[in-house]
Formats: C-alpha cells, sequence, structure tokens
C-alpha cells in the first residue's frame, strides 16, 4: 500500500508541484529585496557607522582631549596628541582613526563626556589610495559638520535609553 | 627596636613606640586612604580621610595622627571606619569639580581614585560650587585653585623642605584657598615637587599641560645627569618621546624629591640644535651625510693632523656628566692613538696637587650622616644651586641643629642661617679659610660629627690646593669628614677610567702623562676632539678655549647639541645619544655606581658615545677592539678600576698666587651647567635663570663706578670687552664682579677669580 | 541663695577693679604672698585644687587640678601659663566683666598657677574686639607690677613670674586653646591635634597650662577658704559657684555668679523673669554650640555639668540663652549655622565644607525652599561632622541642628514643601 | 628687598615693644599686635603695609598674609573712616537687633558690607561681640555701644558725624 501511493505520486510529480506551488505563492507575495544602492534598510539610531567629532551648537569643537576614547579603544584605532590651544583650553592636535582597525565596537563614543566622537549612521564609504583609511581630525569635524542634523535626531531618539 | 605589638585588621604586627598608626599600617601593606599625610613631610591631620577606627577609641581616629600604644587594636575596614571615610570623601568632593576629563591629573589623581573606593555616583550637594581664581606662578607651575582640596602638602613643603614659604593657606572656612597671596613665581629650586606631592589637579606641571595622558606612557628609570647626587628618576616616554620626568623614590640619594633641574631638563632633547645626523664640513659648508663617510672623514681628519703635528698636537675634552662607558672608551681610543692629553677637568684651574687626588674625588660621608652631622663648613660651595638635593640634607641638618659655617666668594642666600660666613675680598677663599682656621667658632670646636665640604668655586680655585690643603688641617684640628662635592654628575666616573692626563683608568700613573684642560687650551693644539663639551660655555677661560678651537686645524664633537660657533670652528659633529637614550653606569658623590637603563631609542642617526669611540678605534685598526662587543664588555673592562672611596690627604700647595685687585667671580649658575639645561625652554625662563645675567658689584663697587642697577658697564677680560648692565647685589663683597659663566654673551671673557676691569659705559 | 562670692567678689564696692580695692577690701594676693612666703609643695596645693573639684570653666569642664598635675613640671626651660580671654561663645560675656571688675583676681590666679607649675612667663589672651577689657586688664598689670606682685624675684622671694597681656583679632576659633596658642605664636588660630596635649607640646612648643579666665580666678578664693569651703558652695561632682550669662528674653539680663546646682528657675527669677511676661520656650544653656533645651525639662534642671547633662545639653560656658514663645526656632537655627560657617577656620575637610552646606540648606529650608529630604540631610550632614574634626568645632556646628530638628520637629516641618 | 622703612619710627617702637613680650626667636608673635596698629592708624592693612612688618618682624610675607586674610578685625581694602560692627548674633537677635540693622540700612543708605557715599561709615554685620546681656550692641571703633534704640543710634551717628 504504501509502495503504491508512493509510484503514483512520483509518476504524477507531485513533490515538484508542491514546490512550484511555493514558488507561486512567493510570486505574488510582496518583495523583500531591496533594490540596493537605489532602495536601502532602515538603520538604528544606534548603527554604528563612520566615525565624527562633533561641535556645540556656537560652532566650538565639542573633544576636549580627554583621551578616553583613545584608551577605551580595543582596536588601538585611535591616535590622539593634544596641546593647550592659545586661548589655554585643552584641545587636540591631532586625532586620528584608522578604519581598518575599527571594530565599529561605539566603546569610543559610550566613553566620552562630551558626545564629541560619535558613530554616524553613515555606512557607505570607500577608500582609493593606501593611507585614505585614516582620517583625521579635520576630517572628523567635516562629517560631524555635514551630518550633525542626523547625528543629533539619532542621540535624541535614543537618548530615553541610555 | 620593634617593641611593640598592635593589631590592625586582625594581623598582629610589631611597631616602635612613637610610630603612627599609618607608618605601621603602610609597612605592612595595609592600605589606608589620605590626602594630607606624606611620609616626608609633618603631620597636618586635616584632610580626616585616614580615619579608622580603634577599639576604646570613643570616636575613629585619624591613623597619620594617632600613636601606637602596645596592644592596640586598629580596624581599617570596620563598619564604623569606612562610614566615617566615606563622610569625609562626601565632604571633600561637594566643592571639587567634576572636571576630570580636562584635568591632567586625570588617571593619577589621588582623589580621583579613592573616590573610586569610598565616594557615592550621585553627590547629595544640589549647591552651587565653590570657584577659585587661579594664579600664574611662575613657568613651571600650572595652578587649578579650584580643583584644590586643602591638604596644605604644597604649603609644608615650602616650609619644610624647601626653605622658602611660598604658599600658603589664607582665608578661613570654606574660603580658605592656597595661593601666594600676591600673585609671583614660585622660585624655590626644589618646587615641582609640589606637583608630585599634590592629591588633585591643583598644582600640575605647566610644560607638560594637556600633553599626555598617564596611561599611555611607559615609564622608565633613569638617573639625573646634571650633578654629584645622581637623583633617581621616572622618565615618562610616549611613542619614543619623553614626556615628563619624576623623582623614583631613593631614601639614600634623593628621598621622594628631584630639584626642577632634573624635572625640566628634558625639554631639551627636541630644541632644533639637537644633532641626529653626522655632520661634515667640506669646504666650509655643513653636509649631512651618513655614518661611514662621517667615520671615514673624522679618521682621515685625526690622522693627518697627527702626521703632521705628532700625538701631543691632538686635545681631548670629555663633558663632566659622561656615563663610565663612554668616558672608558672615549680614553681607550684616545690613548690608542697614543694621545694623552685627555681631561674631564673643564672648569678647574689648579692642577698642582692631582696626583695626590685618590681613586677618585668623593664626599667622604653619605647624604644621609650629613643629616645627622651636628656642623657642616661649606667651602666654596652655592650648594642650594649647584646640588639642590646635597643642599636638602644640609637644610634638614640645620633643621636638626646643626651649626653652619661657610667660606664663600658670595654671600649666597642658602636659607639656612650661618654661624659664621666669611666672605673674603677679591674671591681671595685662601685667607677666608686660613681666617677661619686660625680663630675656630665654638660651635666647631665642641662639634662631635662636622663635616666640612668643599664645593665646584672652591675647586676651580687658582688656588684649589691650598683650599685643599688648609681644609685638611681644620678637618685634622676638629675630627671632620672632609669631603669634595664635584660639578657634573660623574666626575667620580671619569677620575676611575682614566679621563684624566695624568692617570690610566684605576689610578695608575701614566707613563706619558699628557697635558690638563688648561693647558691644552693654552697651547694652542691642531685637533680638539670634543665630548659633549661646548668649550665656549663650559670651560673655565671660555674665550681663550673659544680662541683655541677657532684656530685649531681640525676639531671633532661627538656631542648631542651643536653651538652656532661649534658650527665654526668643527670639522666633524658626529651625534652623540643624551643619558636618556643610553644605558650606562654613573657615580654620585657618595660612591653609589647607579646603573640606567635607555629610556628611549637613540633619535635620528645619534649613537652612544661609547659605540662611536669604539667604531673610530676600529676603522684606525686598533685590533683588540673586538673585544668590545656589547655595554657590558665595556663596563667589565671598567667596573675593575672602580674603587672603594678612599680617605684622601691634602697637602701641598697652590703655585698660584691669590687673586688680587677687582676680580671675576663667576660660577655655572644653576640653568646653565650643562648643554642640556641651557637648552631648556621652561627652565631658562625661570628667575633663577635671568637674575644670573648682567655684572653683580655690591654698594660699594657701584658707587665707586658711579653706577646703579640697570646701568651699562663694559667689562673686559682676554682683552675681549662686552657691555652689561649693572645688578646691585649685596651679597658681594668688595672688589668683586659676579659675572655668570655659561651664558652666551659672556663668551668671550675669561675665567674666574681672575682680574676683570670693569668701568662705566 | 547668695551671689558674687568667688569671682565677682569685688563686685560689691567702688572702684572693684583696682588694686586697691581688691587688696584691701577684698582681701586679694593674701594666697600669693602667703605662697610666696612659705613656699609650699605645688603638690599640696595641686591637691587641694582637685579635692576642691574646680571644672574648667571655659566650656570643656575638665577638673583643673587633675589637669596641672599632667603638666612636667620639672622639665628644664621655659614653661607658660596662658589664660584664655578670647571669651567667643555666643551668649558669653562673664570674662569680659571679670576683667572688668576684678582683673587682680585673674592675675592672681596666674601667678599661682605660675608657681604651681614652675612657670615664669603668663599670657593673658583676650580677643580682639575685647578693647576695654584689655586696657583694665594692661592697667591691673601694671599696677600689680608696680606693687612688686610680678615681676622677677616677686617681694624678694626668688621666685619669677612675669605676665603679658595680649589681644586678639577677631577669630572665634581662638577661643580654642590650641588654636590660642597659634595665635599667640602669631599665626593662623588653626587648631593642632591632639595629643600631644599643651601641657606636654603647648606654646612654642613647650610645656604649658591654659585655663578660662574664670578658672584662673576661682584659684585664690579656693585657696584661701579652703576646697572644702568651694566644694560645699556647689554640688558634689561640680564644685564652687560659676558666673551665668544669661541672655535673650529675660527682664534684667546680665551675669549671675551663682552656687553650682541652683535651680534655673531660681536662675530666671534672678534675671527678672520672662521678658514681657511672655512664656518660656527654650534655653541654650551654655553657649550656642550646645543642644537646645525645651521650656519643660529646662524648667526641672538645675544648672550644674550633671543636671544638665541629663538634661541632654551641655553646661558649656554656662551662657544661658532663654527664648521665648515668640522666638522662630529655624531662623535661630540658621544664624547659629550661619555663625559656624563664618568662624571654620577652614582646616579639616568635614568642618570646612560641612559647615557651610548646613548654613545653606538650613537657610534654604527657613526660606521655604526646603523638602523634606533637606531635614534628613541635614541631620545626616550632622552626624557625619560629628567627632571627625581635630577640634570641637565641627561638634559644636551639628549639635544645634541635630537638637533643633530634633526638639522643634513640627517648625521644620511646617516650613517644608510637602 | 625690605619694605620695613614704610613703618614710621613710632609705629616701629610700638612693635619693639611687643616683640620684647615674647621669646627672642618669636618674632612672628608680634604679627597680631603690629597690624592691630596699622588698622587702627589707617583704618585698614594694605599689602605693603603687611610687607613691611614682615619684612621688619624677619618672618615670611606669606605668613603675614595668612595672618591678615584670616581674622575678622582686619580690612584689606580701605574702607570708610567708622567700622559700625553691628552683632547679629543670637542673643542680640532676640533683642532686635535686626531692628537696629535695618534702620542703619536706611539712615546710612547702604547694605551690609558697603560703605556710604561720604565714606564715614562702613557697615558690617559681625559675629557675638562678647556684650550679650547689654543687647542689641555694635562696635565703632574700639568702643562699645549697648542696649541700642533706633533713636540711641542716632544719636550716636550724629556725634561721630560732628566730631568729623
Amino acid at each position: 500500500m504504501k509502495k503504491l501511493k508512493f509510484y503514483i505520486r512520483s509518476f504524477l510529480l507531485w513533490e515538484l508541484f508542491q514546490g512550484l506551488g511555493v514558488t507561486g505563492k512567493y510570486f505574488f507575495k510582496r518583495k523583500m529585496t531591496l533594490m540596493y544602492p537605489r532602495q536601502k534598510a532602515p538603520k538604528s539610531p544606534r548603527f554604528r557607522g563612520l566615525h565624527a567629532l562633533r561641535r556645540y551648537p556656537n560652532g566650538e569643537e565639542r573633544c576636549i582631549a580627554c583621551k578616553l576614547c583613545e584608551a577605551v579603544c580595543p582596536a588601538l584605532a585611535i591616535t590622539i596628541e593634544s596641546a593647550p590651544r592659545a586661548d589655554g583650553t585643552r584641545r587636540t592636535t591631532r586625532y586620528d582613526i584608522d578604519l581598518f582597525k575599527c571594530i565599529y565596537c561605539g566603546f569610543c563614543e559610550e566613553s566620552c563626556p562630551v558626545d564629541s566622537i560619535v558613530e554616524t549612521n553613515i555606512a557607505e564609504f570607500h577608500f582609493e589610495n593606501r593611507g585614505e583609511q585614516i582620517i583625521n581630525k579635520e576630517k572628523l569635524l567635516e562629517i560631524g559638520d555635514k551630518y550633525e542634523k542626523q547625528i543629533a535626531k539619532d542621540r535624541a531618539a535614543d537618548a530615553p535609553y541610555r | 627596636m620593634n617593641d611593640t605589638t598592635i593589631t590592625i585588621d586582625g594581623k598582629e604586627v610589631a611597631a616602635e613606640q612613637g610610630e603612627m598608626v599609618i607608618e605601621v599600617a603602610d609597612r605592612e601593606n595595609i592600605r589606608i586612604p589620605r590626602f594630607c599625610y606624606h611620609k616626608n613631610l609633618s603631620i597636618a591631620a586635616n584632610c580626616r580621610m585616614c580615619l579608622v577606627e580603634v577599639e576604646k577609641a570613643p570616636k575613629p581616629l585619624p591613623a597619620c595622627a594617632t600613636p601606637i600604644t602596645d596592644g592596640m587594636v586598629v580596624k581599617t575596614r570596620s563598619p564604623i571606619a569606612l562610614q566615617a571615610q566615606k563622610a569625609v570623601m562626601e565632604f571633600l568632593l561637594i566643592n571639587h569639580p567634576l572636571d576630570c576629563p580636562v584635568c591632567d591629573q586625570g588617571g593619577e589623581c589621588e582623589l580621583q581614585d579613592i573616590s573610586m573606593g569610598y565616594g557615592e555616583d550621585v553627590s547629595r550637594y544640589n549647591q552651587g560650587k565653590r570657584s577659585v581664581a587661579d594664579q600664574d606662578v611662575g613657568p613651571l607651575i600650572e595652578t587649578f585653585m579650584t580643583r584644590c582640596i586643602h591638604c596644605t602638602r604644597c604649603v609644608r613643603f615650602g616650609d619644610e623642605i624647601s626653605g622658602m614659604r611660598e604658599l600658603g593657606l589664607v582665608n578661613r572656612g570654606e574660603k580658605s584657598q592656597i595661593t601666594t597671596y600676591v600673585e609671583k613665581n614660585i622660585e624655590s629650586e626644589l618646587s615641582g615637587n609640589i606637583i608630585d606631592i599634590c592629591p588633585v589637579g591643583a598644582l600640575t606641571n605647566k610644560p607638560f599641560r594637556f600633553k599626555a595622558r598617564t596611561w599611555e606612557m611607559k615609564q622608565h628609570a633613569t638617573i639625573a645627569p646634571h650633578d654629584c647626587v645622581g637623583s633617581n628618576l621616572m622618565m615618562h616616554e610616549r611613542r619614543n618621546e619623553v614626556m615628563r620626568v619624576v623623582p623614583a623614590e631613593n631614601e639614600a640619594i634623593n628621598e621622594t624629591w628631584i630639584a626642577d633641574r632634573d624635572r625640566y631638563s628634558h625639554f631639551a632633547l627636541y630644541t632644533p640644535d639637537r644633532v641626529t645626523q653626522p655632520m661634515i664640513k667640506v669646504n666650509d659648508t655643513w653636509q649631512t651625510v651618513d655614518w661611514a663617510t662621517a667615520l671615514e672623514h673624522t679618521v682621515a681628519g685625526l690622522q693627518t693632523v697627527i702626521h703632521k703635528h705628532g700625538e701631543k698636537a691632538v686635545g681631548a675634552l670629555a663633558s663632566q656628566s659622561e656615563t663610565v662607558e663612554n668616558y672608558y672608551m672615549f680614553q681607550y681610543f684616545l690613548r690608542s692613538l697614543g694621545i694623552n692629553n685627555i681631561d674631564h677637568r673643564l672648569q678647574q684651574q689648579d692642577f698642582s696637587d692631582q696626583s695626590a687626588f685618590p681613586a677618585y674625588p668623593h664626599m667622604g660621608t653619605t647624604f644621609e650622616k650629613i643629616e645627622e652631622s651636628d656642623a657642616v663648613v661649606l667651602i666654596g660651595s652655592h650648594t642650594r644651586k649647584e646640588q639642590p638635593m646635597l643642599w636638602h640634607r644640609l637644610h634638614k641638618a640645620s633643621q636638626n641643629g646643626a651649626k653652619m659655617f661657610a667660606v664663600n666668594p658670595v654671600d649666597f642666600n642658602l636659607i639656612f642661617a650661618f654661624e659664621k660666613n666669611i666672605v673674603p675680598e677679591s674671591g681671595d677663599l685662601v685667607a677666608g679659610l686660613t681666617q677661619l682656621l686660625e680663630h675656630i667658632p665654638e660651635g666647631l670646636q665642641s662639634a662631635t660629627k662636622p663635616v666640612i665640604l668643599l664645593g665646584a668655586l672652591a675647586m676651580n680655585h687658582p688656588q684649589a690646593a691650598t683650599l685643599r690643603s688648609l681644609a685638611q688641617k681644620l678637618a685634622d684640628k676638629i675630627g671632620a669628614t672632609l669631603g669634595l662635592v664635584t660639578s657634573g654628575s660623574n666626575s667620580a666616573g671619569a677620575w676611575l677610567t682614566g679621563v684624566v692626563p695624568h692617570r690610566l683608568p684605576g689610578k695608575q700613573a701614566a707613563s706619558n702623562e699628557g697635558q690638563d684642560a688648561q693647558a691644552m687650551l693654552q697651547d694652542q693644539k691642531q685637533a680638539y676632539v670634543l665630548l659633549n663639551v661646548e668649550p665656549e660655555f663650559d670651560c673655565a677661560n671660555t674665550g681663550q678655549a673659544l680662541q683655541a678651537m677657532n684656530n685649531a686645524e681640525f676639531v671633532l664633537a661627538v656631542n648631542t647639541f651643536t653651538t652656532d660657533d661649534m658650527l665654526q670652528y668643527a670639522n666633524v659633529i658626529l651625534p652623540a645619544a643624551p643619558f636618556n637614550e643610553i644605558s650606562g653606569h654613573m657615580i654620585n658623590a657618595q660612591g653609589d655606581c647607579q646603573q640606567f637603563n635607555a629610556a628611549i631609542p637613540p633619535k635620528g642617526e645619534s649613537r652612544p658615545a661609547w659605540k662611536i669611540f669604539r667604531i673610530l678605534a676600529q676603522l684606525c685598526q686598533i685590533d683588540e677592539i673586538a673585544k668590545f662587543m656589547t655595554i657590558a664588555d665595556v663596563f667589565e673592562a671598567a667596573q675593575q678600576h672602580i674603587a672603594e672611596p678612599e680617605a684622601a690627604k691634602w697637602t701641598a700647595d697652590s703655585k698660584n698666587t691669590a687673586p688680587r685687585g677687582t676680580i671675576r667671580i663667576a660660577e655655572m649658575p644653576i640653568y646653565a651647567i650643562d648643554p642640556i639645561v641651557r637648552r631648556a625652554k621652561p627652565l631658562q625662563e625661570t628667575h633663577d635663570a635671568t637674575k644670573v645675567q648682567g655684572a653683580h658689584i655690591n654698594k660699594a663697587t657701584a658707587s665707586g663706578l658711579q653706577v646703579n642697577t640697570g646701568d651699562a658697564v663694559i667689562v673686559s677680560q682676554n682683552d675681549n670687552e662686552i657691555t652689561l648692565s649693572v645688578v646691585i647685589n649685596d651679597c658681594l663683597a668688595d672688589n668683586t664682579v659676579y659675572i655668570a659663566q655659561g651664558l652666551a654673551e659672556h663668551k668671550t671673557l675669561g675665567a674666574a677669580y681672575a682680574p676683570i676691569e670693569i668701568k662705566r659705559a | 541663695m547668695k551671689l558674687n562670692q568667688v569671682c565677682f567678689r569685688s563686685l560689691e564696692f567702688d572702684d572693684p577693679a583696682s588694686l586697691k580695692t581688691y587688696e584691701e577690701k577684698v582681701g586679694g594676693y593674701k594666697v600669693w604672698r602667703k605662697i610666696l612666703k612659705e613656699k609650699p609643695s605645688p603638690e599640696d596645693l595641686i591637691e587641694e585644687l582637685k579635692k576642691s573639684v574646680l571644672r574648667g570653666r571655659g566650656g570643656a569642664g575638665f577638673p583643673t587640678g587633675l589637669k596641672w598635675s599632667f603638666m612636667p613640671r620639672h622639665l628644664d626651660g621655659p614653661k607658660y601659663v596662658v589664660c584664655n580671654s578670647d571669651e567667643s561663645e555666643p551668649g558669653t560675656f562673664k570674662d569680659r566683666d571679670i576683667m572688668r571688675y576684678n582683673p587682680h583676681q585673674m592675675i592672681e590666679g596666674m601667678a599661682i598657677a605660675s608657681y604651681i607649675l614652675g612657670a615664669t612667663t603668663g599670657y593673658n589672651y583676650t580677643r580682639g574686639e575685647y578693647w576695654e577689657p584689655f586696657q583694665a586688664c594692661e592697667k591691673a598689670v601694671a599696677e600689680a607690677r608696680a606693687a612688686g606682685l610680678l615681676g622677677s624675684n616677686i617681694l624678694g622671694s626668688g621666685v619669677d613670674f612675669e605676665l603679658h597681656n595680649m589681644i586678639g583679632a577677631g577669630a572665634y576659633i581662638c577661643g580654642e586653646e590650641t588654636a590660642l596658642l597659634e595665635s599667640l605664636e602669631g599665626k593662623k588660630g588653626f587648631p593642632r591635634f591632639k595629643p600631644p596635649f599643651p601641657a606636654n607640646f603647648g606654646l612654642y612648643g613647650r610645656p604649658t597650662i591654659i585655663n578660662n579666665t574664670e578658672s584662673f580666678a576661682s584659684v585664690p578664693v579656693i585657696l584661701e577658704k579652703g576646697a572644702d569651703w568651694f566644694l560645699n558652695v556647689g554640688t558634689e561632682r561640680s564644685g564652687g559657684t560659676k558666673i551665668f550669662s544669661v541672655s535673650g528674653h529675660v527682664n534684667k539680663p546680665g551675669n549671675y555668679e551663682v552656687p553650682m546646682g541652683t535651680p534655673f528657675k531660681d536662675l530666671l527669677e534672678l534675671a527678672g523673669g520672662m521678658l514681657d511676661g511672655r512664656k518660656l520656650k527654650a534655653v541654650i544653656p551654655g553657649g550656642s554650640s550646645v543642644p537646645v533645651v525645651p521650656a519643660d525639662i529646662m524648667m526641672e534642671t538645675n544648672m550644674d555639668y550633671e543636671s544638665i547633662g541629663k538634661a541632654g545639653s551641655m553646661l558649656g560656658a554656662g551662657s544661658v540663652i532663654v527664648m521665648d514663645e515668640t522666638t522662630d526656632m529655624v531662623k535661630i537655627l540658621a544664624r547659629i549655622s550661619e555663625f559656624y560657617d563664618e568662624e571654620s577656620c577652614g582646616q579639616c575637610t568635614p568642618c570646612r565644607e560641612g559647615t557651610g552646606w548646613l548654613s545653606r540648606t538650613v537657610h534654604k529650608v527657613l526660606h521655604g525652599q526646603g523638602t523634606p529630604a533637606d531635614l534628613d540631610l541635614l541631620q545626616d550632614v550632622s552626624n557625619n561632622m560629628m567627632g571627625r574634626t581635630i577640634c570641637a568645632l565641627a561638634d559644636a556646628a551639628a549639635m544645634p541642628v541635630l537638637s533643633f530638628i530634633k526638639h522643634f520637629r513640627s517648625e521644620f516641618d511646617a516650613l517644608v514643601k510637602k | 628687598m625690605s619694605d620695613a622703612y614704610l613703618l614710621s619710627d613710632e609705629l616701629k617702637k610700638e612693635i619693639d615693644h611687643w616683640v620684647a613680650k615674647f621669646p627672642i626667636d618669636r618674632k612672628l608673635s608680634a604679627v597680631i599686635p603690629a597690624m592691630n596698629m596699622v588698622q587702627d592708624l589707617e583704618q585698614h592693612v594694605s599689602e605693603p603695609m603687611m610687607d613691611a612688618i614682615a619684612d621688619y618682624l624677619g618672618v615670611p610675607r606669606i605668613a603675614v598674609y595668612e595672618v591678615g586674610t584670616f581674622y575678622t578685625m582686619y580690612d584689606l581694602k580701605p574702607r570708610g573712616k567708622h567700622r559700625i560692627d553691628v552683632c547679629t548674633n543670637v542673643s542680640c537677635m532676640l533683642r532686635g537687633s535686626d531692628e537696629i540693622m535695618g534702620h542703619l540700612k536706611n539712615r546710612l543708605g547702604v547694605d551690609v558690607g558697603e560703605t556710604s557715599k561720604d565714606d564715614m561709615f562702613a557697615l558690617r554685620s559681625v559675629e557675638c561681640l562678647g556684650s550679650c546681656g547689654t543687647a542689641p550692641m555694635m562696635q565703632i571703633g574700639k568702643d562699645y555701644h549697648e542696649n541700642l534704640t533706633p533713636k540711641k543710634v542716632d544719636e550716636i551717628l550724629d556725634k561721630l558725624k560732628g566730631e568729623a
């Protein structure tokens, strides 16, 4: 009896139609695939992408060269040098992040007492020449200036959970 | 002596009557939190952080001020003790700013550390915090007084250690603040230590400000190369750059302190005139070349002179602060070439008793014993500026009741009061010492443990030999120990390794006695070899030395730095690595042979001097050089000559006559003593560096010349005239003009204790 | 009840401060002359003092005879006798009157002390504001010196004693004995930590006896009339009389020298009763630094060390501040806390930081900006200050806070926002 | 450089008189009386005067500054001719020092810690002056004025103004 059933099924290509049924079902279902780069998945406000250095609304850079990010960085990707600025405040004279070393863990952001170093939601960046992966202070500030609106929005969205 | 037993945290420990609980606990590694207590300062008991529970006491007691009693039971971590400590912590934090991220002390802050253990996360204090205005207290120390927790360590340091009460606690209650009150520089030469003892970031290192964090730096033990104390240092380095220097504890040498000179001299290491590449002069232009070319050029230059004029036409001068290894290879190379004009006694003028010298000059006693002496005679010694840490011991001795005596060319302010201080006219120290010898004061006569010290100003006197023999007579009469306090950090090593013309390593008389430092500059040589010497700054008669250099056919400088003049007279400059980039040994005044390792690799192409002389020897086909493969080989060869200190017996008299007429008094000022400190910018900005400029004369001399402070005068020595401004200084005797050595403006002048002409400009 | 038996003996006469009155009418300097003549053994004199149970009148109440017996009398070198006339405790004004009206008795007391302790120099440290009492003392010392009662080889006895008056410059803390010694050395009045006590390490590091003006002034009377007499005047454990400085809401504020153990009721009556006949609310029995006592307890209490101790407070310097029913206790506490904030020397952390914290918090409560948590905080901070400092100023600042909140909680509660 | 020349010979003599009361090596003890005298003479103790005292006594200047800032009776900056110190501590408060203070403020047109426009009076609130039995009270110069009423205060001020 069992054998008979088996033969009938295989003769009628039952499993094939079953499989095609799944295909058919999904053929008419809403598509999950994103047409990257035209389409992009939504990102969490906690997304940890490219780094940026932020400024205060009055244009003053936030970073005070406390070097906690440098100390906490598990990949030793951050290098900071500091000195007193002309007005006597403590400032960095060098702030380099090696993006090849960086593991995007977000510790730098967490350790920052003034919310200066942040990881933005920028996930798409590339380098064309050797050495470009080390981004310096000017670059970081530039990124910060450019995306400040988004950065501030993300921080605000996440603030209640911090 | 451990006659008492007490129990701390259940542990029974032996203790001595009179000890405080905290001392016993520290010895037993039981950590009691504290801020105001410092083992080398008096007890204030005002921070109240070290409160501990003592059984049978009604309330917690401060461990720092509670003397032990037999059978005492102390609990440092009981609920009562912890509650008290936490309460004090809360009080300390309510007015302390939360600015750790910008504070230089962050990471090495006692308050930060202890608040981790005893502080709460959230403050119950919700009122405004106190803020205090900062003060500018000079180029070495940065203040941020809002952070101050009023432990008064810095005030007590000024009172007890530096002997200058510069900081005080003014106002009262909550408004108390540590301040100089009238804004002024802190001038003590030991001032940097208040940075270390400040438990918070109120007093920090100004030149180091915001430069690095404690956790980024690696620390390396090393030895201070500026005086014969040999203070132990910790050099903090980041990415092969020296960031700062702090003291390393050594109770026998520098306790927990160091002089500012040792702390800030490292800023010289990165000045633009540092040589990091071999340089040769071809057709009067300097070229930076590789080592092979430079060495070839050197050997060729030296050999040409030797062929043309003989070995006697070469003179070799080494600084007074090289390592034993450098000295050994220096003289080995030169003697292998047959050159015997070797010396390191750049400042000295009287060599007549040099063969009577012991194996090496030493202090005859130890720093710790000096503290216990009951009378001290200083002869020609500006100890406070020459060897600040030795002065600290003398200061302690005087605080312990020792009577102080001095025969000095200038009435130096050494803080402690002198029982008798002879300042002879015309710098005639022999007359002064004779006077003391003929009328020995009662306090000196009756002393049981007197010490006599001859300082640089006596050693560099033209009648130094007479001074030594007179001092010997005095010592014999009163039963004192007699010692020499040498210039530089390793004169002892230089003597022992034979960097003197009349002796081979280890006190063997040289068969071919060479000329001493003065003679080889006086008799023009055709070639000079310099090891970290800048003759126009470092020699006794700088004008003459400069002339000798300029007239020489070939000058080889194995130096860390260049000078403008050197670029004129030198033919080859080989970059010698400075003290922090080499390993080696140095021997201090009490005879400790201290080893140290390089903190960082040599900068650029610079190399340890001993290696430079080794390769030069190799290139000169000296076969035996092959046995010196490593620094250990060099030290092994030198070590057999390092002897125990031996007592000297000075009897010879000097051949030189006493200075007469108007005499120049000169010393190497504290911040001009060697090439490194001369380039240390923070030190050069201090008052100590600026106040030695100019021609100092006393009121009588000034009125004789009809000049006043600030007026210009023309002084001349060596037929060279320079114009200086007058400083009226009543510490000077009649017929003396104080013009410091080691300063660029004074380089064309002559020697100390030599006649000088001074007239109105 | 007999008034003015000891320190104010001279008050009943005209020109009480003069040497003439003191010698002729009061019978003063009798003891001093007798000592100079007979040279009794100092040990016997100390025994006599011990027996009299004279307790230090400056506030701490430490038995004077016992204190003097600790002094290393036979040590060579200078030793000092110092009189603490830096009377600064709010509510206290007794030493001022002793100095103004009976300075010779204090001088005689100090002279006797110097003999007992082998000291040859004495200083009487007066607070800076007391110019008039200082002048009175200067005059009295000059008189005594002129009469040969001070100086070297006094009355041919071979005993030396030189007494100098010294004046301060305004600091409550200098009433603390070691702070006073520091001030006498020309420094800020920073109390020293103890041990060592002044008896061993006092003025200029030398053995020093320092006592209150009233204590010194009591000594001649004790030695004249005998310890038993003195003891019998007071209670068993608090000998003699005590000057109580009564101030505040009474009709006749002033100094009243009464026997120890006098009921407060009687003292209040002596002071003319409550001002305008209002009801008594509370009493601070020993100066602003001791705990406040509510009326009902106070009316049952006798004025001696033990009884007041039982009532939850301290006799202190005998400064009785009387407050009637109209008094705003929060305002009083705010003023007291402000005082300690102002007077903290700033040496020890808990006091330097705590007094300001307390003062500002009490003021906050007073101005209606406090919360119930502030009251807990006040008590907590006070407890954290108590017993944690070198001197007792932190305790003095903390005790009023604790006692005011304890006894008058409702007034505080009414002010803090619910 | 010694600034001791700033002290008048008379003052030096007075200071010497105080120095004589203390052991020979304890000149610092005379700092407080010396500063008191300067305060009385000039109504304040200026920085140069503190330096002068320090130099004259041969003690560190900062030691004198410490004393000058610690004690309340010294004014380090010039204030009015008469300093009115009103006790506002508990006993005086119970007897109406607030009223006295209020009256003084009104009359002089100044707040506590200020000096009147004519530079005559400086008003201070001070701690207990030990005259609680005769509260409320105030001190002007060296004199105590006790059992005050607004009327009495007016009389005292008028008299002081009249002297000037």
